[in-house]
Parts: structure tokens; sequence; C-alpha cells
């Protein structure tokens, strides 16, 4: 039992070193996807202090809008075009229904608001495009899609996707077009003004609602190349909602507010549970994906209450 | 925001007052058989299950349309959404079953599991065409539930047997390694005692990779698993989003496709297409036809389809799935002509129902008649045995579309029927006190 | 002008402290009392009370389990549905184990289990507050759900990996599993909820009741006034996992008759978590008015369409209900954060001065 | 100085210095990360006197009473309560030895009424466990019944009868510190920390609440300490008072001498360092 705990996993990790490096990079894949979905979560929480629950949805939804026009006859990058031009309103239609009214509310009234929209999308984004799961167009979209593999010692192969290397190098892309936003230009400068402080930022004249609208459109986006990636590893449905669960761990892991946290969390979460399903999820059944990221998080908590980039915090009374 | 309250105010109140008139019509015309279709067209199962859904509900209200219903009384048709769940199955079927609903599809094991009980209760036959609990198939125990023409033992046992041809004969399995690639539910866990029985009896050994319902679409550990342990053959029960998934993730990890079988339910032309081009060769089982040559489903498309009263989309017609909700159909409705030539009666009860599937009797000659010849394999339910262990047969992906690749194929009959017997006795010990069976035979 | 209390004079702390102090409510709740026991049993019919009535207070007594939790302790969780899992899948257990106890005691006792199992998910909270809480619970959420899955000794092994509930008796009327009459189960179903509600209401105008308050509203003050944080909201997480526990065991056992893993999933914990914020945080009679909108609602809507004889797909509607019941979520948060017992106290204060506006 | 309280029968007359030391506070130091809030304080507090903590802003005020009731905990030095060191303790195992206090800023229990605010101040003396909770008839209500006694005496003596009902969050300032402070006594402690209890309160509420320090340190014999910035006040009421500027302190002793000190004087003023 010990042996199969503590040396078997290790052993084999030595033995088949090209099976290791393959689920070393199905972890990192995993985790860059994680990575993205908690990033809209980020920007979000940044500017606006909403969790929201809503963002797994948006990937989906806007994977579903981009895909169901193609399916209705629109050009492949039209469709892009639209379903941006869908995101932006979207984002606009949300701070104006919905963030609007309940500024100053508590957490938990924003959350379940957001719950509320992720219902709400669901039906809606399904009443448009229809429930079955829809093949996403990587093709179309000049997306790669092939697989080359690498020979490695005897017998061994590690296989990588294109369109995993292109959902990294996208990644990246995001990232660093983010980070460019935030720091070179007015508007960025406006959020990370409001996201240290509303009040202060009210009182030198930042638009409040402008900024919000701008955030969730930005989150929309994210969604939308995580939507693209997603679905073209496995096909666009609303089941996908449920796999955006695992961006709240990630989440725990880098804290709600820090960007370089999203991805590191991401990559933390997406190695570990692929390597703890691989190695020792086998023991007790398998199956322990769907919580190990969970418990990592959580066993990280108790350590670390704010996060791996969060600040410590002091209580005052 | 003060008028915005009173708003809010009204609204709860209207809904509140609202209430009482909600409980569902049990108005019900007298001069037709009710037939409630407990379909799923969204949700995570919706891609698999609006073909299904299209399939049930075209033939019967083709019939509708082409005979005026079944010996002369319209068929009611009403579709409840159930989106895969069990508990907005069960509420259906408590909406519905007061209709004199006469039978109950749930396509789904799980709702399937949760009906079996009421059903002889409420007497309201359960027809689970080819899932649902394997057990059920003795007529004795589960005189209310039907799943004809095949239970899932039976399906797993064409697949080894298949697998024992390829590899030129069942004693060539010993020390070779099957894979079973499972959806984790009442589902895919189904057929695993009869898996188990048959690698200890034929010396293979047998890995098991579930897929939690929830995780359908990220299935890559499963198949690293996969990759890993190399399996000669991989065996898949899947359903909805898995499908498509597995297959894709299987090209990915480049197994090869032609070693690679589904149950019935993972035959979807959608599920396969998902591959693309390296899907070739992927197996899946069948037992309804595939394609459109045949009358009645040129009938359903003329008079159903084209004609507007459908939201079938005339591609996905002849599809493997869409034709399984057809022949679902067909065995309701020759169950309700058996019942009425049994009773004489022409509108019907869910008690006649039982008899009519009971003495249900598809041979040849009848799926000419009904325009269907060759559309699946005859069949025929008797009191003892309410599957009847069908032949199925094999069909490949061609990149296009499915192949029929094999004959017909005899499940191990002799094997399963001895398993499936002692599994209703213990299903009965299990859910003690079961009830007896009181319904004489009408055959 | 309705609804005066002018002219009920206290006379003694106890009068004062009464659960319903004010006659009105007094008087409103046996005439509710009256409806439940006997105006409903005598009119209802099968559909209304399997596919209403029974879910609804089952959902309540869930509500009023996370209430304890959420709105008094103000602890928030994504967990309901695994803790209402655990007391499922415990009394089956037990009754499947030992068969001649009566099934309704071990309703009752099942929820002591997943009082443990809150307890112990209630551990982290002591060092990890709001949202973050909510998110670890869903780790007890998702590794339950897979408990359910992988341990087939919860499901006596059973090939379906579905509890199924046995035909058991209680004073000779069958109250479980198929063969039950609405109407006993209902009966069931009525007195656990009223009688758990009632005792909670108990602890809740208590010392308890005011240190999970205490803690909910401010913890700091809380702790510096002699409340263990930790011992408190254990409690908290206990209590509420029990309540949540028989809920859950009265779902499978009183009107489902079968569950299956994904029974208890992450969207029954929201629904639950719905009832509670629409019905009112830190409010018993929200937590039933949330149930009866969150359940009835999706209900309703899915046969009004064919009782008013409008031909809409079964899909259309199931996608309509999704976009309607979000949208009134979205717009009852808004009209009022403070739920549907917040807008009962607003009514209440416009019968009291009826027929003047202020 | 105005003197906005008269000093008509203050405490005793014996000399200050020879009562009973009921807590000691000796050569403590914390600090947060590298900020150093309070380095190498010791003071005490005698029974039944009223003991003021003043300074400057960022001072060190407020986490001294941290301090004391175990909220924080000090790098070093150590607290003797009543004759005995007192190891490193929880907020409320503080609480339970009789030390209870009020906030800065407002810390009531927002969605709660006043009655059950001031309630909440019995916990610690109410026993009843859990199943006589869920009855209620009998020994649970007897005992809140008992309890409540206690707290309407308090609601009398601070003169809140009227808002017994009405939910904290809906009150004026001035009378939520009101009922603050009836929360504190209703612990019946033996010291009573109050932070601020006047700050952003009119002249009119200013005397009103120093009546009802004096009150409770007169009738009740309760100790207090207490951090104020109106001078004043604490010249008034305070028995001794303590100076605290950048962590340290500065000076110690009867008001008068304390207000002669030339640093004290000095940091008020803001003499550089």
């Amino acid at each position: 039992m010990l042996y199969d705990i503590f040396v078997d996993p290790f052993v084999q990790m030595y033995q088949m070193p090209d099976f290791f490096l393959q689920v070393l990079w199905e972890g990192f894949v995993a985790g860059i996807l994680y990575a993205l979905i908690a990033l809209g979560f980020v920007l979000i929480f940044k500017a606006s202090g909403v969790f929201n629950f809503a963002q797994g949805i948006m990937v989906v939804f806007a994977g579903l809008t981009l895909v169901g026009l193609h399916e209705n006859g629109v050009p492949a990058f039209v469709a892009l075009g639209l379903t941006i031009v869908v995101m932006g309103v979207l984002a606009y239609g949300i701070e104006r229904v919905v963030m609007r009214p309940l500024v100053n509310q508590p957490d938990i009234i924003l959350l379940m608001a957001t719950i509320g929209l992720t219902y709400f999308l669901i039906g809606f984004g399904e009443f448009i495009f229809g429930g079955e799961p829809k093949r996403m167009i990587a093709e179309e979209l000049w997306l790669p899609t092939g697989s080359t593999a690498f020979e490695f010692g005897e017998r061994g192969l590690v296989i990588l996707q294109h369109i995993d290397i292109a959902a990294a190098v996208i990644a990246i892309i995001m990232v660093a077009a983010l980070g460019i936003f935030f720091n070179k230009t007015r508007i960025g400068r406006a959020l990370r003004a409001v996201a240290d402080d509303h009040q202060a930022a009210l009182s030198v004249g930042i638009s409040l609602n402008q900024i919000w609208a701008i955030v969730w459109f930005a989150a929309g986006l994210v969604a939308l190349a995580t939507g693209i990636m997603w679905g073209a590893r496995s096909d666009v449905s609303f089941a996908l909602e449920i796999v955006a669960f695992k961006a709240l761990p990630v989440l725990i892991l880098g804290g709600f507010t820090s960007i370089p946290g999203a991805i590191i969390g991401g990559l933390i979460i997406g190695f570990g549970e692929k390597i703890g399903e691989l190695y020792w999820g086998g023991l007790v059944g398998g199956g322990i994906e769907s919580w190990l990221a969970y418990i990592i998080a959580l066993i990280f908590l108790l350590f670390r209450p704010q996060g791996l980039f969060g600040e410590k915090i002091i209580e005052r009374v | 925001m003060k008028h915005l309250k009173t708003l809010a105010l009204g609204t709860a109140v209207a809904l509140g007052v609202s209430l009482g008139g909600v409980t569902p019509q049990v108005a019900q015309a007298e001069d037709a058989n009710y037939v409630p279709l407990l379909t799923y067209r969204t949700g995570p199962f919706a891609g698999s299950g609006i073909h299904i859904a299209n399939g049930m509900a075209d033939y019967l209200h083709m019939l509708n349309e082409r005979d005026g219903g079944i010996g002369g009384v319209k068929l009611a048709i009403e579709e409840c959404e159930t989106g895969y769940n069990a508990q907005k199955g069960v509420e259906c079927y408590e909406a519905t079953k007061g209709k004199n609903a006469l039978v109950y599809n749930p396509y789904s094991t799980g709702i399937t599991l949760q009906l079996i009980p009421k059903a002889s209760v409420d007497k309201i036959p359960v027809l689970s065409m080819g899932y649902g609990l394997s057990a059920a198939a003795d007529g004795n125990t589960f005189p209310w539930v039907f799943n004809v023409p095949d239970t899932y033992w039976d399906g797993a046992s064409v697949v080894i047997k298949y697998i024992g041809q390829q590899e030129g004969g069942l004693e060539n399995l010993k020390g070779k390694k099957i894979g079973y690639i499972f959806l984790d539910a009442g589902y895919g866990r189904e057929p695993i005692p009869l898996l188990e029985q048959l690698a200890e009896k034929h010396g293979f050994e047998l890995l098991k990779y579930a897929v939690p319902g929830k995780e359908m679409q990220n299935q890559s550990s499963q198949w690293l698993n996969v990759r890993r342990d190399r399996p000669d053959y991989m065996i898949m029960w899947g359903w909805g989003a898995m499908n498509p998934t597995a297959i894709k993730e299987a090209v990915k990890i480049r197994y090869p496709m032609d070693k690679f079988i589904g149950v019935w339910w993972s035959a979807g032309e959608d599920d396969a297409a998902a591959g693309g081009a390296q899907a070739k060769g992927y197996k899946a089982l069948n037992f309804s036809g595939v394609g459109m040559d045949f009358p009645a489903l040129q009938d359903i498309k003329k008079l159903v389809v084209d004609a507007g009263k459908s939201p079938t989309d005339v591609e996905s017609m002849g599809g493997t799935l869409y034709n399984r909700g057809v022949l679902n159909s067909v065995i309701i409705a020759e169950g309700i002509r058996a019942a009425q030539e049994k009773t004489g009666k022409k509108v019907i009860t869910g008690e006649d129902m039982r008899i009519g599937l009971e003495s249900l009797n598809l041979d040849e000659a009848r799926l000419a008649e009904i325009g269907l010849a060759g559309f699946a394999h005859p069949m025929k339910v008797t009191c003892e045995d309410h599957s009847g262990s069908h032949p199925v047969f094999i069909q490949e992906w061609d990149g296009e579309k499915f192949v029929k690749v094999t004959d017909w194929i005899e499940p191990m009959t002799d094997t399963v029927r001895p398993l499936l017997e002692a599994a209703a006795k213990e299903y009965a010990e299990k859910n003690a006190p079961w009830p007896e069976r009181t319904e004489p035979c009408a055959n | 002008m309705f609804y005066r209390e002018a002219g009920q004079f206290k006379t003694s702390y106890q009068s004062d402290q009464a659960m319903f102090p004010i006659l009105q409510d007094r008087i409103g709740m046996a005439v509710i009392l009256a409806v439940a026991f006997i105006v409903v049993p005598l009119t209802a019919n099968d559909f209304f009370l399997t596919s209403i009535m029974i879910p609804f207070l089952v959902f309540s007594l869930a509500a009023i389990g996370l209430n304890v939790l959420t709105g008094f302790c103000g602890q928030l969780s994504l967990g309901t549905g695994a803790f209402m899992g655990v007391g499922a899948y415990a009394a089956y257990k037990l009754t499947t184990i030992f068969p001649d106890v009566n099934v309704v005691l071990f309703v009752l006792i099942s929820g002591f289990f997943s009082a443990g199992i809150g307890a112990i998910f209630g551990l982290p909270s002591l060092r990890i507050k709001g949202l973050y809480l909510a998110v670890t619970t869903l780790a007890a959420q998702f590794f339950l759900e897979w408990c359910f899955i992988r341990i087939p000794w919860l499901y006596n092994d059973n090939a379906s990996g579905a509890i199924e509930v046995p035909k058991r008796e209680m004073f000779g009327v069958i109250v479980s599993g198929a063969e039950a009459t609405p109407l006993a189960r209902y009966f069931v179903v009525l007195g656990i909820t009223v009688f758990i509600a009632f005792l909670i209401a108990n602890v809740l105008r208590g010392r308890i009741g005011r240190s999970w308050m205490m803690i909910r509203d401010m913890d700091i003050a809380a702790e510096l006034m002699g409340i263990r944080p930790l011992q408190t909201k254990l409690m908290a997480f206990a209590v509420s996992s029990y309540i949540c526990g028989v809920a859950g065991a009265m779902m499978v056992f009183f009107w489902l008759n079968a569950a299956e893993p994904s029974s208890y999933s992450i969207n029954l914990s929201f629904q639950i978590l719905f009832m509670v914020i629409l019905g009112g945080l830190g409010s018993l009679s929200g937590a039933f008015l949330g149930a009866a909108f969150i359940w009835i609602l999706p209900v309703m809507l899915k046969f009004i369409p064919s009782a008013i004889g409008l031909e809409i797909g079964a899909e259309t509607v199931e996608h309509l209900t999704f976009m309607v019941v979000g949208g009134l979520i979205i717009f009852f948060l808004i009209v009022e954060p403070h739920g549907f017992a917040r807008l009962w106290q607003i009514a209440k204060q416009k019968l009291r001065v009826w027929p003047f506006p202020y | 100085m105005n003197a906005i309280v008269t000093n008509e029968g203050l405490p005793t007359s014996e000399p200050v210095t020879q009562r009973e030391v009921l807590l000691k506070v000796d050569n403590v130091s914390l600090s947060f990360g590298g900020v150093k809030a309070i380095t190498d304080i010791s003071l005490d507090i005698q029974k039944g006197e009223i003991r003021a903590i003043i300074g400057p802003n960022g001072a060190g005020k407020t986490s001294m009473l941290n301090v004391i009731n175990g909220f924080y905990h000090p790098q070093e030095g150590t607290i003797t309560w009543r004759g005995e060191e007192r190891r490193k303790m929880k907020p409320y195992e503080a609480a339970s030895q009789g030390i209870a206090r009020t906030f800065q800023n407002v810390a009531l229990f927002k969605g709660m009424t006043t009655l059950d605010n001031i309630m909440s101040g019995r916990s610690l003396k109410m026993k009843k466990n859990f199943f006589w909770q869920l009855l209620w008839r009998g020994p649970a209500e007897q005992e809140e019944i008992e309890h409540r006694r206690r707290v309407e005496d308090i609601i009398d003596f601070l003169e809140i009868q009227a808002i017994r009902k009405t939910p904290v969050g809906k009150l004026p300032y001035g009378l939520q510190k009101r009922v603050e402070l009836g929360r504190a006594l209703a612990m019946e402690p033996e010291l009573l920390l109050l932070d601020e209890p006047m700050a952003g309160m009119n002249l009119e509420e200013k005397e009103d609440m120093s009546r009802f320090i004096l009150d409770v340190n007169q009738e009740f014999g309760t100790t207090i300490a207490l951090i104020e910035h109106d001078m004043g006040v604490v010249m008034d009421l305070s028995d001794r008072v303590v100076v605290l500027d950048y962590g340290k302190k500065i000076a110690d002793g009867p008001p008068e001498e304390v207000q002669a000190s030339q640093a004290v004087i000095d940091a008020y003023l803001g003499v550089s360092h």
C-alpha cells in the first residue's frame, strides 16, 4: 500500500518518460485553459468586486454564437467579428441591466445575480442556437488542427496537438495584450484606479459605468478565445459549463485579483490534477480529477488564506 | 425604485395567485390513445437526444397523418422535456400519468430505474428499448418493463463475440487487454457485471475507464490512461457529448480506430464525424436500419417533415439515432395494435398496452407491411422474456457515413440469460418486498 | 387597518418573546397550518401532491437548513446538495441494514451523519471567509458526489449505481416505496418539515441563534464578547447540515423513490441557495416563500403553454423557463435584495397603515 | 478646559495608588511585519479607576486595547491579569475573564434589534444547551426571561426603552454608541475598554455619555479604560492618564501632571523628533 503511494508512481514516471512528458503537456494545456477562464473572473473581480459566476457560461455562449452564426451561413471571420460585437452588446447590457442597479449590494447578492445571468444565458443561447453540441470551426478560422509526434527513446512517443500549441500561444498573446492595455493606455490606468479604490476613482472623474462595460467586454473577449480553444478540443455545448468550475480553485490559488496569479494557479491546477489522476487516481478508483483541484486549493488556503499573490490580511477593529 | 417594489410585490402576488390554476389539465380527448414522450432536447445529452426525440415523434405523427392513428384511433402525442435529469423525468411522469398514459420511454437509464417500481403500481408499462435495467428482461419478475430488442448485456456479449471473431476465436482472447470506457452512471455501469464474467471465462483482462457525467467533455486523463495501458480493443458505452469527445481523444492518442467499438448509443453520425478523417474505421453496434430507403421513412418525410409539422432537420433523417427513435415508435405502435387486437378495445389503457407489448411479434412480413422491410431484425417478446436477445450487427464509419460491416450477430444468450435471471432475483431481494407477478400471460 | 397591533399589550416578557407576538400572525399561522393539514389533503390531486407540495416542503426544509448557515450565521455554502445526499445515502443504508425499524426514525437519524460530515467541511471556515469559503464548500460538493459514485457500498452495489427506496410501513400505512400513496407521503413530509421548522425557530430566538447572528454581523466583535468562533460556526454547519440531510433523505424516500448521485449535484446546491436568497436571508418564512418560487415557477411555466393551448415545443419551453427564471432572479435581486420576506414585511406595513399611504 | 462634567461625588477619597492592580502590562512590543505599532510599553490599570489612554492618531492606542483583550498577541512582554501572568489567549477567553469593550467604529450586530444586541452581551452567562434551546418551553425560556430582566435594567439605565425593538442599523450614530455601551455592560465586566466612546458626538450626547461612564464606574464599580480625543472629557473623567506617541509611552500619571508634561505638549503640537 505504502509502496503504491510513495514509490510506484515515481518508478512509473522514470520508466516511461515519454508518457510522463505527455502527461505534463496535457496538464499544461488544461492549465492554460483554466487560466484563461480564471483570467476572465479576475478582470471583472478586480474592476467591480463581482465574483462573476457566469464567466464559464460566457465561454460557451461566445463559442456557441460563433459556431451558430457560421452554421447559419455567415463566413467564419465575419462570424468572428459579429461574435465580438455580440459580446460587446452583452457586456453593455449586463452593465446596464444587472450591474448598475445592483451597485453597492453585498457580495452574495452580486454572486447570485451572476448565477441568475448564467441561467438566462443558458436558456437564451439554446433558444437561439439549439441545444445540441456543435463542432468548433477551427479550420475555417485558420487554426491548425493536426498533430505532431516526437519520437522519444525506444517506442516512446510524445504527441502534441497543433491546436493546443495554438491555444498556448494565443493565451500568451492575450495576457501580453491585456498587460499592455492595463499599463500603457488611459483606460487601463483608469481601470487600475477603479480596482484600487472605487470612491477615489469616482472623485477624479472616472466613469465607473464605462469601466465596467469595458471590463465585461474584455472578459467577453477572453471568453471567446477560451471558447474557441476549448471548443476545438471538445465540441461546444453547455456541458462545458461544468468544466468552467475548475477555474474556481485556480482563483483560490492565485488570488481573486491577480492576473499572474490566475495563470500560475491555472498551471498548478492543470499539472496537479493530471499528475494526481494518472499516477495516484487509480488507487482509489480514478476520477479524482473532479475534486482534486479543490482539495489542493483548500489545503493551500488553510496555510495562506490570501492566495499566492494576495497581500497578507491584517484584521483591524 | 418605489414603483419597482410595488411592481415586484404585484408580480409575487400574481405568481402566487396563478399557482392555484396550474395543475395541468387532466382533460384528455376520450377518443385518442395518449402517448407521452419523455425526451430531451436540452442539456449535455441533447446532441443525442434530439435525434431520438425527432424520430419518435415523427413516426407517430406520420401514423396520425397517414392512417389517422392506429386502428382508427388517433394518437395524442405529448413531449415532456427531461433534460436527461432523473428528477425532471419523474416530474414529467407524475404530470402525465393521469392522462391515461399508455407507455413510457424515458431514454435514460436513470429515469428508467426510477420508473420501474412505479410501473407495477400505476399499471403503466415502461419500454426501455435497448437500455435500462438489463435484468428487466425477466418478464416474471418485471411484468411491466420491456427492454426489447436487446439488453446491454446482450450488446456487451456481441462486442466480445465480435472481438473473438477478429482474433480468430474466443479462445484467443486469453491474455488480451480489453478497455471499457463508459459514462459513469447507471447506464455505463450496467454492462460491467457481464463483461467481468466474460473476462473471467475467456481469460482477457478488462480495464475500466469511467467518465463522470459532468466531465464528459474533458476526457484527456482517461485517454492518457488508455495510452499507457495500450489495450488491444476499446469498448465504449457513451452518450450525449461523451461520444464525440471520446472519438476525438482516441484520434488524438492515435488509437487504432478499427479496434474501437461503441455500443448502439455511441453510433451517431455526429459522434463519429467529430473525429474527422482519422475517425475512419470506428465501429458501433446497431439494431436499426440506416438510411432513408424505407417507404415508411419516405412517408414521414413527405407527410410530416416536408409539411413543416416537425422540427426535424431533413438531413438528419435516416441517421442512426433518428432511425432508432423511429424504431422505438414502431414498437409502441405495434404494441398498441397488438393490444387493440387482444382486448378488442380501440382506446386502450396502460394495462392493455402491457398485454400488447407482451405479445409483440414483429416478423419480417409485418415489417414489410409497415414499410420497413429489413429496417430491424424481426423481434418477438414473450411473457418470460421481455427483451428477446435479438441479433445485432456492427457498422463502421467510412468517414462519411456508417456502413454495415457484419451480418446479424447473435448475443451469447446461453451466458447472458442465466445471469439476467439471477440479477432479476437479486433485484427483487434487494427491493423486498418486491411484488410477485400476478398478471396472467396473454399469449 | 387590517394588520394593526395597537391595543395588544404584553404583560410579561414571556409573551413578548413568543414566536408570534402579534395576534394577527397567530391567526395567520393557524390558517396556514389548517390549510396544510386539512384543506390540501382533502382537495389536492395526486399531481399537485407529488409534483408540487411534497417537493415544495422538502425544498423548504433544505432552504431552512441552508438559511441557518448562510442567512443566520453568514457562512456561504455551495455544498448543500452534497449534504442532502449524505442524508439520503445514510437513510438508505440504515433502512436496508435494519429493515424493521421505522423509516421515519431513520430519516431523522440520517441527519446526524450529514451533520458530522458538514462539521468536518466546516472546519476551514475558521480561517476562510466569504467567497473563498463558498469556493471551498465546492470541494465538499464534488468530493462527496464522487464518493456517491465510487463507493459501491453506499448504494449496496446496485448495478445501476442508484439508491432505490424499498417499501416501508409506519403504523400499518405504507409511507415509502412506489406503493405509498401521495397522501401518506405528504403527511410524513409535512409533519417532519413543520416539526423541524418549529424546533429551529426556537433555537434561533435563543442564545444559540443569537450567537450565530453575532458571528454573521460582526465576527470580530462577537469573538471579543466571548463567542468561540470555531465552535459556533461548526455548530451552525452541523445544524444546517442536519436539516439538509433530513431534507435530502425525505427527497429520496418520500418524493423521488430513487436517486442517482446526479440528483445531489451542484445544481441542487444552487437551487437551494436561490431559494434562500430570493426568500430572504435570515428569515424562516422566506425559506418557504423562496422554495415556492424557485420550485413551483418552472413547473408552472412548463405546463402553462399547453394549458392555454399554445403549441410550443417542449425544448422551447425549457429554454424559455431558463430565461424567465434567470431573468426573474435578477429582477427580484435588483428590486429587493432582502428577498420575499422583506416584500412581505412591506406588504404588512401597507396593510397596517391602510387606507393611508403612510 | 471647559468643565463639562461636574466632579460631584468623585469615586473615593482614598489615594489612588493604594488600590489593587487589576491588569498590568509589562514591556510589551507589537509589530506587523516591519511596522512597529507598540514599543516597550508598561502600564497598569487599578481596580475601580477610570484610566485614560491618549495620544495623537497612530500612536498605538487601539493596538494597546487589542493587546489587552487578546485580539493581538504582542511579540514581547507580559500581561498580568489579577496578579497572574496571562498566557497567549484568544479574545473570547479574555471576554470570559471579564473584559468587555466598545469599538472606535461602532461594531454592533447590524441585523439585530437593540434588545438582541444587548442580550448578546449575556451570551457568556447563558448556559442552557442546544437541546433545551430546541424545546424552548421550560428551562431555556426561564433563562431567557431572567436575563431579559437584567437587560431591561440596562435599557432603563441608558434610557433607550423606545428603540428596544428597532434594528440597530436604523439608529442614529449617538444612539448606536449608547447601545454598544449597553451591550458591553450586559457582560457585567470587571474591566471595560472604551475605544473613543464620544467620537463624532455633539456636546449634548457627550454629556450624556460622560454621565453614563461615571455612573457605571460608581454604581457597578466597573474598572474602565478609555481612549478619547476630547481632552476636556479625559481630564474630567479619568483618575490617571497614560499618553502614547509613535507606539511609545511618553507620560503616565494623574491628569494634571500629564497635562503639564513637556513631552505631551510636544507630541500634540507636533515637535519634530
